[in-house]
């Protein structure tokens, strides 16, 4: 079985588990089913040939639901149902339903899967890391290569995403943010 | 929170070990294996996110408290800052692997690739800490709901105590 | 080119921020102290790095190989505005931000906004612009929630989630253009598609791209996290955010992917011009109707948004149509100069409102009144303020109408002409209550005892408010010359964007 | 198809954040979002029999060049991953102080703002 029929099989499952946590009425497995589209990713990269971020997605993941669980389902296990009206849910639909369509359509423009830009764009920056990054870099990973050394300024710009959000979750937590009391309406 | 039953805590301080170290091994052979810092930083920030789901938030917050993690966390980006600023040294450009110019080390050899596994290092210091405090503020503080108006107890994790 | 300074513009921000929560948890003053001499020293470089125009390669490696930054004019004329603002709203939140707990988190939640802001403002890379205009997003969700009460977080929470469609649309744009071309530098990439934009992959990237960044610069119809998130935040962040946040991760971004990168085409340019006069209308006609000061004033920020976009629209328009290249740059120049404008009076106005805010500790027009005498200042920047946005002659805001208007009319649509003028008398009506029931009428009882803001706080606003005066000396021919044509010129090039940006300028 | 499918992924996230009313429920469509594009991209890099960017002492360096898959989204979606899980813990964090606030997930109880 090739790799793009694995894929479609994965993908489904993927696809059927991500209506399932969209449209079940129980938190809990809702966030469930979004860790098993997680774990379906980190296998998808794995035959992808993505083995940094299979595990990086996999690590990713268990610390993702471990705090979606902990942090919001542990206090509130009401059944969830409620949805915009039904006029706005059928502009949704018929929106996003176009873009589908022309997604479809759009799709054929580009390379078939298997068939990737840099085969057939010969001067593109990912045959240069392939073909001299050891000799560049000196590193034999060449993802490692390219987030730390060709792109290290995207991946100064990361860590600063990760510390920027770990700083604001710890300020949106605070007690109390106003110090000044009694003068507010 | 006090923890989980006797076999947990058993298990978890053998495994807590092993899963820590392989963080570590992957963080520092970044360059040459699959992983990296990013990877090596979340796995060293799980073990411990399994001793605090084990133990009690008490016990790993007296192995590891807040505020060193803090520090960590923001010491992590400050080396990444400046290994990236101190190419501006050797010849004036911003990020220039300048270790690798200056010696370039055999390939596949763990002291290799310049200043490559400083920045793994650095990310994984910044991704272990900076994980483990989300976790920690996220998921291990008690907070209750509000009222008509009215707080009732809330009991924060202990860096709520230095806000004033 | 290779100098020490552009590096500093990022480098300087994120230091500063790495380092405020460590060293300055205890003490309140060396927050302050690092924080404004952070924004100080980039406003100093920013100027300094206003004339420099090349390419500067990270970590050595050429263009299309590794991440380039690309300096010119319309770079540049960013980078001078949003650090000018940041530095006037770091001032200002020396006294204002006593109000809050925990000072230190929020000079390193600014500063990482201004990194980001900065960044994005200097990339020439199209992966390294998401990054970035996450870092500046990121900041400026938890910012919006600083006070922590009921309707920060919601509004808060609204902006976060709108923010991250439109951060996840702008990476699915991005995907789509490496897939057709293989580059993620916007030369390389402008130079791979040019003669094939009509690629129907390409077109699904433009409209992603579209709606993404106009969801960042809260155009109409993607407007409506704008009015709950200004108003929330504290003051000085407001002004950030409707003064150059929207422009920078917005109305730049935009025309930076769409001009340079994809190509504009007319019906690019016709849907910027659709969306700039959408906002114009809609966003003043519910501006008339708003009671709470600052609300008030996001919803001229969005109707303002709409004059820079249709500036921006018509020039692309008529470029794309093939009509005078002159008729295109004086619509440009009008746009670009109302984002310089806008920038400068909007943060003032919000300057303003913090400062009665602070003062009076309402935000509610109707509980306001006679604090003309209160509070002298305040009232003298806040009607320059009214009456630049609003588009009174000797101040900044009208010239850059006026030139919009002409831009109109040469072009021969002299009815964009006429609603831009319509929603400039509303304008001036709406700006003409603020006044009146702010500070004229009698003195309620409870504000008997209000004073001026503190020396801090009006050495900022006096600064914006000298700015909004002067400004118009901008279009003096020696001095456009300098500032506002080079930025034209970066737009109208268009697709000759890339030559530029891969070998060197 | 693959492409196709990716693609309907994300649009199945996109219509979970807009039209749910349950602040967990948004924030699981963000991360749906978030799977799909960070696959779409690494789909894009696959080569077909294509092997793992990463080279060992017995690799043939020209057989490697035309066999490995594309290095740079892999790069890329490692960056996407990691703001993703920034984005998602300020998102949490925010849906715990609207629940201490509001007592509630859901959004149209959390109505403190004028329309």
């Amino acid at each position: 079985m090739g790799t793009e029929n694995i894929l479609i099989v994965l993908l489904s499952f993927m696809l059927a588990g991500a209506l399932i946590a969209v449209e079940t009425k129980n938190l809990l497995s809702s966030v469930i089913s979004l860790g098993a589209i997680g774990v379906g990713t980190s296998v998808a990269f794995l035959f992808l040939m993505a083995p940094d971020l299979a595990i990086v997605q996999v690590s990713v993941e268990v610390v993702m639901i471990i705090f979606l669980i902990r942090a919001t389902i542990a206090r509130d296990v009401i059944p969830q149902r409620g949805h915009i009206g039904w006029g706005a849910l059928a502009v949704v639909v018929i929106l996003l339903g176009g873009l589908m369509a022309f997604g479809a359509y759009a799709f054929r423009s580009i390379g078939r899967f298997g068939e990737p830009i840099i085969a057939s764009v010969l001067a593109a920056p990912s045959n240069r890391y392939l073909e001299k990054g050891l000799q560049e870099t000196g590193a034999a990973n060449i993802v490692a290569a390219v987030i730390l050394d060709y792109r290290g300024y995207d991946t100064l710009g990361e860590a600063t995403v990760l510390f920027v959000s770990i700083l604001g979750a710890i300020t949106i937590l605070r007690v109390k943010g106003w110090a000044r009391a009694g003068r507010q309406r | 929170m006090k923890g989980m039953s006797v076999i947990v805590k058993t298990v978890t301080r053998w495994i807590k070990v092993f899963i820590f170290l392989y963080g570590v091994y992957i963080v520092i052979t970044g360059h040459l294996t699959p992983g990296g810092g990013f990877a090596g930083g979340v796995i060293i920030a799980c073990s411990y996110i399994l001793l605090t789901l084990a133990y009690g938030k008490e016990f790993a917050l007296q192995r590891l408290s807040p505020r060193t993690t803090a520090g960590l966390d923001s010491g992590g980006a400050l080396l990444f800052l400046v290994a990236a600023l101190y190419g501006i040294g050797y010849g004036g450009i911003f990020f220039v692997n300048f270790l690798q110019k200056r010696y370039p080390g055999r390939a596949f050899q763990l002291a290799s690739a310049g200043i490559i596994p400083i920045c793994n290092i650095a990310i994984g210091l910044k991704v272990g800490a900076s994980l483990f405090l989300v976790f920690i503020i996220l998921s291990v503080l008690r907070i209750t709901k509000e009222k008509d108006g009215k707080q009732s107890m809330v009991k924060r994790w202990p860096e709520g105590k230095e806000e004033e | 080119m290779s100098s020490i300074l552009p590096p500093l513009l990022v480098a300087i921000p994120l230091g500063a921020a790495f380092l405020i929560p460590i060293l300055a948890r205890r003490l309140g003053r060396l927050a302050d102290a690092l924080g404004n001499l952070a924004t100080f020293a980039l406003l100093v470089i920013a100027v300094l790095v206003f004339p420099a125009r090349g390419v500067y390669q990270i970590g050595g490696w050429n263009p299309p190989i590794g991440i380039s930054w690309v300096l010119d004019g319309l770079s540049n004329l960013m980078l001078v505005v949003v650090n000018l603002v940041s530095c006037a709203a770091t001032l200002f939140s020396i006294p204002y931000m006593e109000q809050y707990t925990s000072k230190h988190k929020y000079y390193s939640l600014f500063l990482l906004m201004v990194a980001g802001m900065n960044g994005v403002a200097l990339t020439g890379d199209l992966f390294n612009l998401f990054v970035f205009l996450e870092i500046a997003s990121i900041a400026s969700y938890a910012l919006v929630a600083f006070g922590g009460r009921h309707e920060e977080l919601e509004a808060s929470f609204k902006y976060l989630v709108l923010g991250s469609i439109g951060s996840s649309l702008v990476l699915f744009g991005i995907a789509f253009a490496y897939a057709a071309t293989g580059y993620l530098n916007m030369a390389a990439i402008s130079t791979a598609i040019t003669g094939r934009q009509s690629s129907p992959v390409l077109i699904l990237a433009a409209v992603f791209f579209l709606v993404g960044f106009g969801i960042k610069a809260a155009v109409v119809p993607f407007h409506p996290w704008l009015p709950d998130a200004h108003p929330s935040a504290p003051a000085p962040i407001s002004a950030m955010l409707s003064g150059v946040l929207i422009k920078a991760l917005g109305v730049y971004a935009l025309s930076r992917v769409l001009f340079n990168v994809i190509g504009v085409t007319p019906i690019i340019g016709a849907v910027l011009i659709a969306v700039g006069v959408l906002s114009m209308v809609v966003g003043v006609f519910l501006a008339v109707g708003q009671w709470d000061f600052k609300r008030l004033l996001a919803y001229h920020s969005i109707s303002q948004m709409g004059y820079v976009v249709l500036g921006i629209g018509l020039g692309g328009y008529i470029l794309a149509r093939g009509g005078a290249r002159s008729a295109a740059a004086l619509a440009m120049l009008g746009g670009v100069f109302h984002l310089a404008n806008h920038s400068v009076f909007k943060s003032l106005l919000f300057l303003c409102s913090g400062s009665i805010e602070f003062a009076t500790g309402t935000r509610q027009l109707k509980e306001m009144g006679g604090l003309r005498e209160r509070m002298p200042l305040t009232r003298t920047t806040c009607t320059i303020a009214s009456l630049s946005i609003a588009g009174v002659p000797p101040f900044n805001g009208f010239w850059s109408k006026l030139i919009i208007i002409i831009a109109a009319i040469q072009a021969g649509f002299a009815w964009l002409a006429a609603i831009t003028i319509l929603v400039s008398l509303v304008t001036l009506i709406s700006f003409l209550k603020v006044l009146r029931y702010a500070f004229l009428g009698p003195l309620p009882e409870a504000l008997k005892e209000v004073r001026e803001a503190p020396a801090l706080m009006s050495i900022s606003m006096v600064m914006l408010a000298v700015l909004c005066a002067v400004m118009g000396l901008l279009l003096v021919p020696a001095v456009r010359e300098l500032v506002l044509d080079p930025a034209v010129a970066a737009l109208s090039q268009g697709m000759e964007y890339a030559r530029g940006a891969l070998a060197g300028f | 198809m693959v492409y196709t499918l990716c693609f309907a992924l994300f649009l199945v996230g996109l219509y979970c954040v807009l039209t749910k009313k349950n602040t967990v429920k948004i924030v699981v469509g963000l991360g749906i979002m978030e799977y799909a594009t960070n696959l779409f991209l690494v789909l894009l890099g696959y080569r077909k029999n294509g092997v793992a960017p990463i080279l060992d002492k017995t690799t043939n360096p020209l057989e490697f060049l035309a066999r490995a898959v594309d290095p740079i989204p892999q790069a890329l979606v490692l960056t996407a991953i990691v703001i993703g899980l920034g984005v998602t813990s300020m998102a949490i964090a925010l849906c715990i102080r609207l629940y201490e606030k509001y007592g509630t997930f859901d959004v149209s109880e959390i109505r403190r703002l004028k329309e």
